[in-house]
């Protein structure tokens, strides 16, 4: 009986690291009837949140070394040799910290509202695919599951907001709520062009139809398409935007609103809505890998012997660092600008690119020779004139100069 | 164009970033325990007391006219005259602190009392690291903590330093020609007073009694 | 299947009561966004797998957010009011126990309904929830389209601030000037 | 598991529904026990569809899928409604909006 249980459990792991189908079956045969449900739910989630809560730890400690380095400075390095174990002394920091709670807050949802944005956070890496036989819940309806976990944070935010009974932290979660709400529409627009295209709803699914090469070494991505790319520049956007990254960080923009709706949090529970932030970052870039860079699949053709789970983090993780790389670049907006770019720019612009996928997929069938740069011309002229159109729509129509003064020289 | 201004500015700070890796010219920060940024002529932080010579005991030039005490915004300087004066640097009797205190928990380094000192003093020194982990005590400075040689003094700020050597050297010179010339005039009032008790005619000197108390003052 | 049903079952009337008879109404939201995520469990439960994430989605993200904006926009959380309840409560109630007790009654007397379990069939997936929609149902969801559309541009245009902002009316106060002469 | 409990579980929430939009005098919370009882109805239709012999005559998703759509609209114009009236009146209190009363 024991033996079996190790042998499953050996079986398991090589059924994971050499990318076999169904790792759980080497298992669960082993195991009573009872105890097999408990059992493939803690082997589905603590891997999950093991190696996320080590991304992020990994994420913060990169994200200020790589800031660091964009201002010329060197990042922290005391803490462990190059400052490795800084993510643990943050760590150590924030859980010894006191625990503070306002006099005149409401404390129930104060207590409740980091649980309830941790929650769905959570919930949503259920349907993410990570490897090739490695997906948690291979749901019909995966990515309609994502976007309703997603949205479900919103009403947490406002908790915390709210029941805190502070002015800067009512602004705070009443713009987050506002801005998540705007760019949920185009990041669920540029979602359902993938949708379309690839004709499931299910995020494994939509990976294997990213399967294969065009002449042998082009990935078949759907960001290598006209309107894939514009889709994946609109979902890295929004997805900046749902994740309160800067430059879309206003609801704790720290000039005007302290911290907004964190203002009032502190020790645990303010490390808990950082995590919360840090994994929903993950997350929605784990999404975007899916549905845009071909998830767990080889960039190229020879590299299929790598396995798929390690082309699926270091896809991950170049997202990340792309946000964090954006971060450290871009000032933030204005909440009138902010709004302005989802509703007059993003929304038209996905919209425009959900006719451009679906001429794209009609023109597939087109045959003669110089097809394909045709069609890619017909997209370019399609997603590029409403680009210009809107851009120039969205920019200042005063022209700035040079500023004069009456009585200074 | 939109987002033009974008791509530029990601261009810009991925040189940074790739940059700060072989180009050391670009760092901004130094590593600082280690290595130190040296201090600027003109930085200033809290006061010390300035002493001639080797010993402060009895070099310091504070006089404990308490002028600074009175001008101090924050008031974080406690004087205590002393009853015992001591001859200053030119050798005039002065009064000196018996307590001279600065609370650098409450200076503001406004550079006040550095203004409103006649005597060259005190001065705004550059040390900041007053790091303690006794919050009252090791924050009060007291004179012996306060008084620095005037060579430091010339060491961090040269430039102000050899102005106010120079004034004070002839402030000196001015006093000590004076007092030769002081000096001088008594000899030769004694002289005229032992040629008058030679002559038998005395001339009394109108100026003989203005001259004669000359030391002090 | 039992315990989850009551499980689930409890905790939606609970909260469903709790959204009608809090004094706070951001509180009762809150119990609302509660009621709508058991509901969408159960929904689950049901095998409606489409409907049960299209419920979090729309009342969680969208409806439940909508009342609590309301809610804050017309100030009702501070005001305090000497009671909650309408002048007309007690009949409402009894009215309600009347309904309650009526449904009952009928579900369980209906023999259609008597015994009935779950039939083994399998379930439809999500595509042909889709085919269905975009093939038989589809002039159902072009109107849905154009209500929402319209509901969307009227809804803008009822909660637009008005350009000359009019008197605020206070009824029964001696002050209010005559609304129709 | 068996329908009947499906059935009395969303009578007990319709009834729940009702009297809080016949007892509460605040117009949101009318609203908000609305919502209630659409969503028992739903629960109903999404009960029969499962119970019912042919599941794969997705009528009950589907109706629930419009009343969805519809239950949002409604939402929204509603409270529209309530804030343009707040606007008017400066409450929401649905006793004090007697202008119309004879």
């Amino acid at each position: 009986m024991i033996a079996d249980v190790l042998n499953g459990i050996l079986l398991m792991l090589w059924r994971v690291v050499s990318d076999q189908p169904a790792p759980l079956a080497a298992l669960l045969p082993a195991l009573p009837e009872a105890l097999r449900p408990v059992v493939s739910a803690v082997l589905c989630v603590s891997p999950i949140i093991g190696v996320f809560a080590t991304l992020f730890a990994l994420t913060t400690l990169m994200e200020r070394k790589g800031l660091g380095r964009i201002q010329n400075r060197l990042g922290p390095n005391r803490v462990g040799p190059f400052g490795i174990l800084q993510p643990a002394a943050d760590g150590l920091k924030m859980l010894t910290k006191e625990d503070i709670i306002p006099r005149s807050a409401d404390k129930l949802v104060h207590f409740l509202a980091p649980v309830a944005l941790a929650v769905p956070t959570l919930l949503a890496y259920a349907v993410l695919p990570y490897g090739r036989n490695l997906v948690p819940l291979d749901l019909d309806a995966g990515l309609l599951f994502f976007f309703a976990v997603g949205a479900s944070t919103e009403l947490a935010i406002f908790m915390a907001g709210w029941s805190s009974h502070n002015k800067y932290s009512l602004l705070g979660a009443m713009r987050a709520i506002a801005q998540m709400i705007s760019y949920e529409i185009p990041l669920i627009l540029s979602a359902v062009t993938v949708v379309m295209i690839a004709g499931s709803l299910s995020p494994a699914h939509i990976v294997a139809r990213q399967d294969g090469f065009i002449w042998g070494w082009v990935p078949h991505w759907y960001v290598l398409t006209p309107w894939g790319f514009v889709g994946f520049l609109i979902f890295t956007t929004a997805s900046l935007a749902e994740s309160n990254r800067s430059p879309f960080d206003l609801p704790e923009a720290e000039s005007e609103l302290i911290a907004g709706h964190l203002t009032e949090y502190s020790g645990f529970k303010y490390a808990l809505f950082f995590l919360a932030e840090y994994l929903g970052m993950f997350a929605i870039s784990g999404l975007g890998v899916t549905l845009f860079l071909g998830g767990w699949q080889a960039p190229l053709p020879g590299l299929d012997w790598v396995p798929s789970y390690l082309w699926f983090f270091s896809k991950l993780i170049l997202m990340v660092f792309i946000f964090i790389w954006i971060r450290g670049t871009v000032p933030r907006l204005r909440v009138d600008q902010l709004l302005n770019l989802a509703w007059k720019f993003l929304l038209p612009l996905a919209l425009i690119n959900l006719f451009t996928a679906a001429i794209w997929h009609f023109t597939a069938v087109w045959q003669f020779p110089g097809a394909l740069l045709l069609r890619w011309l017909l997209s370019a002229v399609m997603i590029g004139g409403a680009y210009v159109v809107l851009g120039r729509a969205l920019s200042p129509r005063k022209k700035v100069s040079l500023r004069t003064y009456r009585y200074a020289t | 164009m939109l987002g033009e201004g974008i791509i530029k500015g990601m261009a810009e700070t991925a040189r940074n970033f790739f940059g700060s890796y072989h180009d050391a010219d670009r760092m901004t920060t130094v590593q600082f325990p280690e290595d130190r940024i040296p201090a600027k002529e003109n930085a200033r932080n809290f006061p010390f007391l300035v002493f001639d010579g080797e010993d402060p005991a009895k070099g310091l030039r504070c006089v404990a006219c308490q002028i600074c005490e009175k001008e101090c915004p924050p008031k974080c300087i406690y004087i205590v005259k002393d009853t015992v004066k001591k001859p200053d640097y030119i050798g005039k009797l002065q009064f000196q602190p018996r307590v001279f205190d600065i609370d650098v928990s409450v200076c503001m380094s406004c550079q006040i009392c550095v203004e409103v000192c006649p005597f060259e003093a005190i001065k705004m020194d550059t040390d900041y690291e007053f790091g303690t982990a006794d919050r009252f005590g090791g924050l009060l400075l007291n004179k012996q903590r306060l008084a620095k040689p005037n060579t430091y003094y010339r060491k961090i700020h040269a430039t102000e330093a050899a102005e106010v050597d120079e004034r004070l050297a002839a402030e000196k010179a001015k006093a000590e020609a004076k007092a030769k010339a002081d000096a001088e005039a008594k000899a030769r009032a004694a002289a005229t007073a032992a040629a008058a008790k030679a002559t038998p005619t005395p001339v009394v000197s109108p100026t003989a009694p203005a001259i004669a108390p000359a030391p002090a003052k | 299947m039992q315990i989850p049903f009551a499980i689930i079952a409890a905790l939606t009337i609970v909260a469903g009561i709790a959204a009608m008879s809090l004094r706070k109404l951001v509180h009762c939201a809150l119990c609302l966004a509660l009621v709508f995520a058991g509901l969408a469990a159960m929904y689950l439960q049901l095998g409606a797998q489409f409907v049960g994430f299209a419920q979090i989605l729309v009342y969680i993200g969208a409806v439940a957010i909508l009342v609590v904006f309301a809610i804050l926009l017309t100030n009702s959380s501070s005001s305090l009011l000497p009671t909650v309840r309408s002048r007309s409560w007690v009949f409402g109630l009894v009215v309600a126990v009347l309904v309650f007790a009526t449904l009952v009654k009928v579900i369980l007397a209906s023999s259609t309904v008597a015994g009935r379990s779950l039939p083994e069939n399998p379930l439809p997936t999500v595509k042909d929830l889709g085919t269905q929609m975009m093939t038989y149902y589809i002039l159902p969801l072009e109107v849905m389209g154009l209500l929402l559309t319209a509901a969307t541009i009227g809804a803008v245009i009822i909660a637009m601030q008005e350009k000359k902002p009019v008197e605020p009316l206070k009824p029964g106060s001696a002050g209010a000037p005559p609304t129709h002469p | 598991m068996q329908l009947h409990h499906y059935l009395i579980f969303s009578a007990l929430l319709f009834a729940v529904g009702l009297a809080g939009a016949l007892t509460r005098r605040n117009g949101i919370l009318v609203l908000v026990g609305i919502e209630l009882m659409l969503n028992a109805a739903n629960l109903n239709f999404i009960a029969f569809w499962r119970f019912s012999a042919d599941p794969q005559a997705m009528q009950g998703i589907l109706f629930v899928l419009f009343s969805i759509a519809i239950a949002a609209a409604e939402a929204a114009v509603g409270l529209a409604l309530i804030i343009s009236i707040y606007r008017h009146y400066k409450t929401t209190n649905l006793e004090e909006m007697n202008s119309l009363q004879g």
